[in-house]
């Protein structure tokens, strides 16, 4: 947003450059999404670059200077959707387009992503462990260290072990930096760098991360469950189809034979099974009686 | 089975399962009815709750045949 | 389940499963038949063994392999 | 199932299963006979080999309680 | 095994499991009594909870196996 | 499967399942709709508690416990 | 759900899920059409393969804990 100030106050050349060459990379491709590079380590960002050439383009740039891109952008072209996109521009950010459709961004992205440690003060994803064994460490003050994080350690066979599994903290907690420390050095590394969306745009509409995200195994799940209640409804209501036509006629075979079971009505196909019923209820009412009850061939 | 499955129909269609109704349906299919054996089955099924037997109707598992 | 038992009823008795025997044996029943109905069962059953059908109702499926 | 029990007793004691046979067995038991049910099982049980019938029962299989 | 079927028809009858009413069906059956035998049954049955007993009989899995 | 998914539609998005939706649905689908077919699955599934029968399991199976 | 039932209405009539196939269906059932739940339908079956994800569901029967 500019003030009356700011338009005053003369503009340095070179940042009207940068918004329109931002506006320009705006206009390129159809999906334009604002991504945060903070986190992302230099090797890491080059390995990144590298896979996702040709696929999307991304530059980074001043947030201020990529809001105004957007807001201009924006009242160019009648368009106050676009605009929202400024609502999530925020710590290292960067814009990104690409041809590719927002979920499809969104799985490459997270694809991309690396291990990486943790750093003090951050929060914890998600439970942090150490594992039961040695470090490989010789003995020196990192047993202190380790100690003083609350992981039970001491020296065997010569190097520094851990006793035991323990989470050394979980989930939404808070790690402090001495930990941090000692989870780098144990070559421990929990979270995933790499390049943050934060939200893409496409078409008058904005995603954000959370409509992104796509849980493969719930979708499996959803398609099962879909698939069983037709199968279900199909047989319970007799609703002939191609694929559950078999098994309609089944139900109807299995119900009337154990009709035909439970009232002792002997037809071909359950005269075998009728008798052997009887006979199995023979033997178990055998099996509660003495031995001289019984004649020799029941005494086995 | 077409006895049975004259009575099962009967019954899902709501009907009583008498002798009349078993020897009505199965005539219209063209079987060539045995007085006695309808008079079996209506006896037999009487005292039969059917549609309990039905939900206790099972497809028979075996647990894979041991080595 | 009614169209489906009168269907089983027709083959159980060596008979064709035609619509015009279904709707017999249905009648008879005294099922206010619903043609459309009567026609998509025959239709869903052409081309299907239904004796096939049944013997792998009988046959015990294996269960998942034992631990 | 006392017909069956009935026609069971007479093939354990080695005797030949027939209407009679059955009839007598039943009614020394108090039951009020249907002479349509012997008719029926006496003739469904023709053909059938009651000791194979036996042998496939005698695989010992626990009942499953339903879930 | 005819000792023991003749009281489960007696149970099924609805009929007291007496030395009696055992021996009547066995001797109906053709059975050259065993007194003893039947003494012994008789008092083998006290106690036990007949029904319990069917009810906890295995059930044939499968239809024999198809020819 | 079509019809039966479009009647499940209908239901998961509160609509009532009548002919004519059933027909708009399908032809949406590009599916060159058989008239009896809609009629006789909207005529099936009358009176059917449509909740209670996708949840049903439509064979229950009895596991048997290994010999 | 009626989403997913969309799609599989689509794959069962062997037509293509695309967004506006998913679209018209849900339109004609009178869903009021999220666009961007239509796109994540979509973009979610570029991984996962229905026919797959159908033979891997359960049988369609529920099993009995055996004894």
């Amino acid at each position: 947003m500019t003030s009356a100030v700011e338009t005053q106050r003369k503009i340095a050349p070179w940042k009207i450059e940068e918004v329109n060459t931002l506006k320009e990379l705006l206009k390129s491709k159809p999906i334009v999404a604002i991504i945060d590079m903070m986190e992302v380590p230099a090797r890491q960002l080059q390995e990144i670059r590298d896979k996702i050439r040709g696929k999307m383009i991304l530059r980074m740039s001043r947030n201020s200077l990529i809001i105004r891109a957007i807001q201009e952008l924006s009242e160019e072209t009648n368009n106050p959707e676009f605009a929202k996109l400024t609502d999530y521009v925020e710590k290292g950010a960067a814009i990104l387009v690409t041809d590719m459709n927002p979920f499809k961004l969104y799985k490459e992205l997270e694809a991309s992503k690396t291990p990486a440690p943790i750093k003090g003060g951050a929060i914890a994803p998600c439970d942090i462990k150490v594992q039961k064994g040695s470090t490989g460490m010789p003995p020196g003050p990192f047993l202190g260290e380790l100690k003083s994080v609350g992981i039970p350690a001491a020296i065997e066979k010569g190097k520094i072990a851990i006793k035991e599994d323990k989470v050394v903290v979980k989930a939404g907690e808070v790690v402090s930096h001495k930990l941090a420390t000692v989870l780098s050095a144990l070559g421990i590394k929990p979270i995933k760098v790499g390049l943050n969306l934060l939200a893409a745009y496409e078409d008058g509409i904005i995603y954000t991360p959370d409509v992104l995200k796509i849980d493969e195994e719930e979708f499996i799940s959803k398609i099962q469950n879909a698939y069983m209640h037709a199968v279900n409804i199909s047989v319970n209501a007799a609703i002939p189809t191609k694929d559950t036509i078999e098994l309609l006629i089944q139900k109807a075979f299995l119900n009337a034979r154990a009709v035909s079971i439970e009232s002792a009505f002997l037809t071909d196909k359950t005269a075998s099974d009728i008798i052997g019923k009887a006979y199995a209820q023979m033997l178990s009412l055998a099996g509660k009686l003495s031995d001289d009850a019984l004649d020799d061939e029941l005494r086995e | 089975m077409e006895y049975v499955y004259a009575a099962l129909l009967l019954h899902a269609a709501g009907k009583e399962i008498t002798e009349d109704a078993v020897k009505s349906v199965l005539s219209a299919a063209g079987v060539d009815v045995d007085d006695a054996r309808v008079k079996a089955l209506v006896a037999a099924l009487e005292g039969v709750n059917i549609d309990e037997a039905i939900e206790n109707a099972a497809m028979p598992v075996a647990a894979a045949a041991p080595a």
